[in-house]
């Protein structure tokens, strides 16, 4: 199919309606409105269902309604409103049934304001709802690329009965690239065994995520555990660039890999031995490769759009054996290439220690470079 | 003459509420003083002639364990059809 | 020469399974689960049920019903409902929700799924106080009522007024039928039945959104028998929450029963 | 020296109030203690049980897998808590709704047909504070006094007029005393 | 005062009242609902506010509502009802004012059961909510403790503008234990200057969340995380046993830290030189004293009630230098004395590997334990 | 011999700051903060007002009014209002909302500071869509309407029906005074200051909950001139929200503004 | 003869949304056509004579920006007091 | 190669829909390109602005700090940028509601007096293509034609009886060519 200008939001609204969804449920919320706008006019038109839910809160559990019948749902939010499906998350979870979401993360904390952001990665990576369960959490950070993931969601969501995130930023809903879109697949017709859909000529079934004997709880909580060793050892991805010969290593997730790659493209240009590490699923996190990097690379730069969240997991990966440093913008602001450029010449020319915390000395470097 | 009917109260169920005790118009169900079910309590239990089978004490029970039963007088033919 | 023989006036209905159900003796519940359990045998509804458990006393209905069932999160099985009626236009969606889920923390869910006109039945379990949590106020608590977190009665200038749903939701355009019965005695067992029916009936022929409440009894929490508080609920509920039909819709009073 | 009991049965049987009352006496007598319950959604039919335990040293954990003591109130707890009474234990058959009885040597049994009794004394409500006066009566933590002066302090005071039945209760349970092992 | 015979919950509930409790709003939930019920009868006496809000989502907003006026207001529940707080959480944090959070955990996740849990550790420690934010969580572990802590969390709360959360399961929640509680403290008089109560005599003030300019909201975030830095660094809160001589340390918090305690004893009494680290600021996290440790002693063993969330944590710390091992129960089971034993003995019979990860092999070993 | 003098008729509310509006050219929106502002100023309230805003096109309303201010989550101002005013009884709080925000997210949290009485005074701006993100569909929108959300025009058998909030509320015993105006043209504009100035007062004598439903324009989303505007709100909006008084407690109707 | 009167507008907030202009009852309030804003709209102005300062514009005007003043005839002893 | 082009002014000046055409262009002849907005929450009255980078590789970020040519359709728009407009870089002013200009001797400055000629033209909607116009006289990165025919392809049908007068406020605004620096 030929390239057209797509924005971010309303491809991935399209790539959703031909992975086959048969039901979207949503509020309006900037910057992902418009993913809500699409569908209410592409869905009708095709008979599928789209309902404007009076909340996320509601939203989030007709989605779970829809869900318990085996078919392929999906809601979108922004990051208050996303705080608002927590509860509902964690039941979606408990039942152990397939959903997929997309977050497209705003400044914050509160209201905050509409610009782009990531730092809702703990909420979503670690679990913002109550009890143990993993989501599976993608991270794009082009148009195209979240087409394709957003495709993917939906097997990955059904093969490990999980919610898949698709999690991005502002910058990737609302920016206009050139994408391929794949093509329609017919909406299923044949549903799993544990679906609810009537009893008609067999036993009855039912979907709940109560289980009051607590080693019935336990059991069930056994079993999503060791569903998400299986993710974990099959599902982890991402992408490296200029890694042959990189010394120095910048590791950012989506829009602030974009911003990382033009720089190390700059930093190369100097003659600086750099190479990029964008981890694309956040949840299972690439940690193995890092490990691996530890061992290979003289230090690592982690570059984010919030305060430090996946900075931990970097640091935890790397286990002390490197150093890491760290940088980042808060509050919907933007970490442009250049300031990027000048982090990666920093770690070039200056040895950084490996005691102390990068977040307290980007901390106490931040005012003077904003 | 009153139609006759009877009742059969399903252990495993009844709680000894007595809303059927109660409800019955014919007064002639009780909980039964002695026996303890295994759940700990006084089953209902028909005491007495009388019951009319008219069922006020299954429409009453929250634990659908009474089944009600009347007879019916009918003529020959009717059975022979 | 006549001959007798035994006729089965009533047995326990087949839609329901081998479970004992989890309720108090006496609470009324029962009643309600009982009728709906009749009505789906009446009707021959099993294979298009799709039940919604909520939240309260009756969080495992799917262990006593046999068929379909899912479990809402406290408040939202009418958003549940919604997503599955969707997707699922054939069958018969049927939400059961206390008083404290519904019209406290679900206050949102349900007047949204009734100003939608979802074609989806509801059954309201009025008993004036948190049942499963052992009996805290809820929105229905009549004034003055003891609870445990109204310990000195509930204070209408203080803790506010009950929440006459039906009246509520009877304001809105989508709803079709709403109606409020009792459980109290024979006599409203019977229309409470007849009610039922009505809603799933309205429900078959997709016009919207139906709502039964049911005046039911909490004996434990009441701190009364069960025959006591049958008589509580004819003496204080009835008063405050008059039974009878709040929204016919001009088609739905055609319905025939 | 620490003792750890657990009375089991169902919800509504007064099992909750008879631990905490154990709890009372016992902190009363300066002892350090921990009452902890554990319970079904269900307000009544559910199970319901409560570990006390009792020692003159800070407490670890509130529960333990085998108690010294062990009061079955019903059929479930008899069979969940029977082989779980540390031995040399005890355990208490509240014999009036549990035809069964324990197969252990190792531990005492003693069967108290509880609800009778109670049923006798006049009013069933008392069924625990039978089943209370024959645990002290085999396991002697506590004086009975203890017990009765914590009933005094701690009861409702809508139910003080039951002051006196309380106590009688205790006493005709601490008649059952079974035979050491 | 003297000992009384209290339940957690009730006690937490008096012991805020002493702290000087303003307002209270709630919403029933077991295990949490004699905290509600308690203070139903207990402010109004007091000529205080008491309000049962008709959701979560509204009594954590009636608490912002509260805060925004200087008073010391806080609210109380159990895991599902604290997922629907993570947007007003978010909020309240954005809006840098003090408010007092009780958490009494239950299994899930969903609806779960009742049973006592520590599954929201992830969600209460790493931030459940959108946005960068930090609450200071407090983890007591007998009911003396939560006492303690609960009239502490209040002026940490106001010292540092933060929400602070009172973090128990079940068990702390529901067990009774004597306890001393502190003399009754006056309620405030004097507010702090940002506190809205009507502009008389004085320009107008207003709280919010919302910084549409990204710089401005950087500038928020920027100091939300610098107070956080102070945090950090005054108040770790961490309790240890018998640690003189312990080659081997158990490390676990609340309740599962009592079970450890017993079974360390027990261990002791089999001549095994082993100690305890019982956490107590879960957040702040005792980061340091493990890393210190990871140099003095042979391994650690993590008990947990959950699938290892604070293990993470305890990894980041020892940074692989020595083997961590782990041992949880799930879904509202309670690891009793004896599991942590045989555990302890296993540590310091067959020596635990540096590499691969706990969980995997907790996992690996589990069924055939329960 | 007579000499003239100029009075001053008309200059702009002291209780505004010196901030020009967010909202679009002849958005009433600007009116109804305008009619709040003069009241406030007459009323003397200046020093015992407490704001609270929603989120919405009236999101900023702090930076525009001249007296404290809080500002709520969509949907919850009238819990943070509760959670004020209860701590802050001689105060004034008013929440100012808009309709998504109060009868669609908020819906649980209005009815419910409704029924508890509060005594607070929430001003309702009833535009028939969300306004701040572009003109979704909103509970409001009517049948038929477009909006970006409802691109064919609202269908009331997928969409559901349009939610009258007064009159939903005006069901509610701890209402006190519920009330919907227009500010399409002077007349009505004129009504509406007096209903705000009612519902102030009664704020004031502690006779509860207060609520005035303000039928206002959004040019930007209706794809209007501001004078087109007026125009389609007089034409659809009144027909379908009449203006007039739902629930006026006796108490209240005592009052003499 | 109607009393005389006058509008100041302030540019500052006028956003030209012309509600005021359709308001005037007399028909003396015109955008400007040539003055364009700061914030880029042509500001209302009163246009030309017959200005009865009834406050109507100010009424409707969602800004708050137009001050409205009025000529008032008194008698000379009223000037003294 | 890589150009960044940042436009920028009130909401409602028809800016992103400048920058989307640009876009479409560019795809259309078969280059890379990005484009994203920047807005604030108002509907009206709030700033607007986007980013548009023009490039024959794979794109990194999308947003820049110093492009290669910024519009200024505002007064705060040209504080704004003005002096982050990259040396050698192109800066173009609506001069019609700016009366400041740029200090600037190490760019280019064309000033268009963009609401005039639209007005001229006889649709005040017509800013935009003036000003786009002007910027690709000066900016040859794409042929006019390209525009034009995206314009053709993505103006909304309903407009479509528009197209001959934006193609007319594109020539119009071509005429306003800066001398180079
Ligand atoms: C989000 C959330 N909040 C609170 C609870 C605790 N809870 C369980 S049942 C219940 C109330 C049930 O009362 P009602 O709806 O009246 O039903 P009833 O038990 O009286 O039949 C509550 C508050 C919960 N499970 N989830
Ligand atoms: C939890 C949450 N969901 C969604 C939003 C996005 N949002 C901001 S304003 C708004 C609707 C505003 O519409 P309305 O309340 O009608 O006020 P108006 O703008 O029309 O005055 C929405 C959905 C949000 N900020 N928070
Ligand atoms: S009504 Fe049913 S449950 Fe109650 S006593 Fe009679 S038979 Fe038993
Ligand atoms: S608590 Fe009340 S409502 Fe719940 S089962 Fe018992 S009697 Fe019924
Ligand atoms: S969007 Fe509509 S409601 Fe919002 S300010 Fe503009 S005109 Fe007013
Ligand atoms: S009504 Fe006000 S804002 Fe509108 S044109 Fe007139 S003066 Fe300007």
């Amino acid at each position: 199919m030929a390239r057209e200008l797509w924005k971010g939001n309303n491809a991935i609204a399209e790539a959703a309606v031909r992975a086959g969804l048969q039901a979207y449920f949503g509020y309006p919320i900037t910057p992902q409105t418009e993913l809500l706008e699409y569908l209410s006019a592409r869905m009708p038109q095709l008979g599928r269902v789209f309902v404007q839910a009076e909340s996320e809160l509601a939203a989030v559990n007709m989605v779970y309604g829809a869900a318990c019948t085996g078919a392929r749902v999906m809601s979108s939010s922004s990051s208050p409103g996303v705080s608002l499906m927590m509860e509902g998350l964690s039941y979606i979870a408990g039942t152990e049934i397939p959903a997929v979401l997309i977050d497209v993360m705003r400044g914050g904390p509160g209201l905050g304001n509409i610009a782009p952001a990531q730092a809702d990665y703990n909420q979503i990576v670690k679990g913002g709802g109550h009890g143990d369960f993993n989501m599976l959490v993608l991270a794009p950070a082009s148009v195209q690329e979240s087409v394709d993931l957003t495709v993917e969601a939906f097997d990955l969501a059904e093969k490990y009965r999980v919610i898949t995130v698709i999690l991005i930023d502002g910058n990737i809903g609302q920016m206009m690239e050139p994408a391929e879109m794949p093509p329609m697949k017919p909406v299923k017709t044949v549903y799993p065994d544990w679906a609810v859909r009537g009893a008609a000529g067999r036993d009855r079934r039912f979907l709940t995520s109560i289980w009051i004997d607590p080693p019935k709880e336990e059991v069930v909580n056994l079993r999503i555990q060791r569903r998400w060793q299986q993710v974990k050892a099959s599902e982890v991805r991402y992408k490296t660039y200029y890694m042959d010969d990189a010394r120095y290593v910048v590791i950012g997730f989506g829009s602030t890999g974009r911003a990382a790659l033009s720089a190390v493209r700059a930093a190369r240009e100097e003659g600086i031995p750099v190479g990029l590490l964008r981890p694309i699923s956040l949840n299972p996190f690439p940690e193995k490769v890092i490990a691996d990097l530890a061992d290979k690379v003289e230090s690592i730069l982690v570059v984010e759009m919030n305060a430090g969240q996946m900075l931990e997991d970097v640091r935890a990966a790397v286990r002390g054996k490197i150093p890491v440093e760290f940088y980042a913008r808060l509050g919907g602001m933007v970490p442009l290439p250049d300031e990027v450029l000048r982090e990666i010449r920093r770690l070039a020319s200056e040895p950084a220690p490996l005691d102390g915390h990068p977040r307290d000395r980007w901390l106490a470097r931040i005012d003077s470079l904003i | 003459m009153p139609p006759k009917g009877r009742i059969v109260v399903n252990e495993l169920y009844c709680k000894g509420c007595e809303l059927c005790v109660e409800a019955c118009p014919q007064d002639v169900i009780i909980l039964d003083p002695v026996r303890i079910t295994a759940r700990g309590y006084h089953p209902a239990t028909l005491v007495k002639e009388g019951c009319t089978g008219c069922g006020i004490c299954a429409i009453v029970c929250p634990e659908a364990t009474i089944v009600v039963y009347r007879e019916a007088v009918r003529a020959r033919q009717s059975v022979e059809a | 020469m006549d001959t007798t023989e035994e006729i089965l006036v009533y047995q326990r209905p087949k839609s329901f399974t081998e479970a004992v159900t989890g309720f108090c003796p006496g609470c009324t519940h029962g009643v309600a689960h009982r009728l709906i359990a009749e009505l789906v045998d009446e009707m021959g509804l099993r294979e298009k049920m799709i039940g919604v458990a909520s939240v309260g006393c009756s969080v495992f209905a799917y262990n006593f019903f046999d068929f379909d069932f899912v479990q809402a999160p406290h408040g939202r099985a009418p958003a549940m409902a919604t997503g599955i009626k969707r997707l699922m236009t054939d069958n018969v969606v049927l939400t059961y929700q206390g008083d404290g889920d519904m019209i406290s923390i679900g206050t949102g869910e349900i007047v949204h799924a009734a100003t939608r006109g979802e074609n989806i039945t509801v059954i309201f379990i009025n008993n004036t106080n948190y049942g499963m949590t052992a009996g805290q106020m809820a929105p229905t608590t009549l004034p003055g009522q003891k609870t445990t977190t109204s310990p000195f009665g509930r204070d209408v200038e203080m803790q506010g007024y009950p929440i006459r749903a039906a009246e509520m939701l009877s304001t809105l355009d989508g709803a079709s039928y709403v109606v409020r019965r009792s459980l109290h005695d024979p006599k409203n067992i019977r229309l409470a039945k007849k009610a039922i029916r009505m809603a799933l009936e309205v429900q078959m022929r997709g016009l919207g959104f139906s709502m039964v409440e049911l005046l039911s009894t909490c004996p434990t929490n009441w701190g009364l028998t069960p025959i006591e508080a049958t008589r509580w609920l004819e003496e204080h509920m009835l008063p405050y929450y008059p039974i009878g039909d709040y929204k016919v819709h001009p088609l739905v009073a055609e319905i025939k029963v | 020296m620490q003792t750890e009991i657990i009375i089991s049965g169902f919800g509504g049987q007064g099992i909750l109030f008879a631990g905490q009352l154990l709890a009372y006496a016992a902190m009363d007598q300066g002892l350090e203690v921990t009452w902890i319950p554990s319970y079904g959604p269900e307000m009544r039919g559910g199970t319901a049980n409560c570990t006390v335990i009792v020692s003159d040293e800070e407490i670890g954990s509130p529960l333990v897998r085998n108690p010294k003591a062990v009061v079955a109130m019903n059929r479930p707890s008899l069979d969940k808590y029977d082989p779980l009474v540390s031995p040399g234990g005890l355990l208490i058959i509240n014999s009036s709704i549990i035809d069964k009885t324990s197969e252990r040597k190792d531990i005492q049994v003693v069967r108290v047909p509880a609800n009778e009794i109670a049923e006798k004394i006049g009013d069933r409500r008392m069924t625990n504070m039978v089943i209370l006066g024959a645990l002290l009566a085999n396991l002697p933590i506590l004086p009975l006094e203890a017990l009765e002066k914590a009933l005094a302090e701690h009861l409702p005071e809508r139910h003080h007029k039951l002051l006196p039945l309380n106590y009688q209760a205790l006493r005709e349970g601490a008649k059952y005393v079974g035979e050491k092992v």
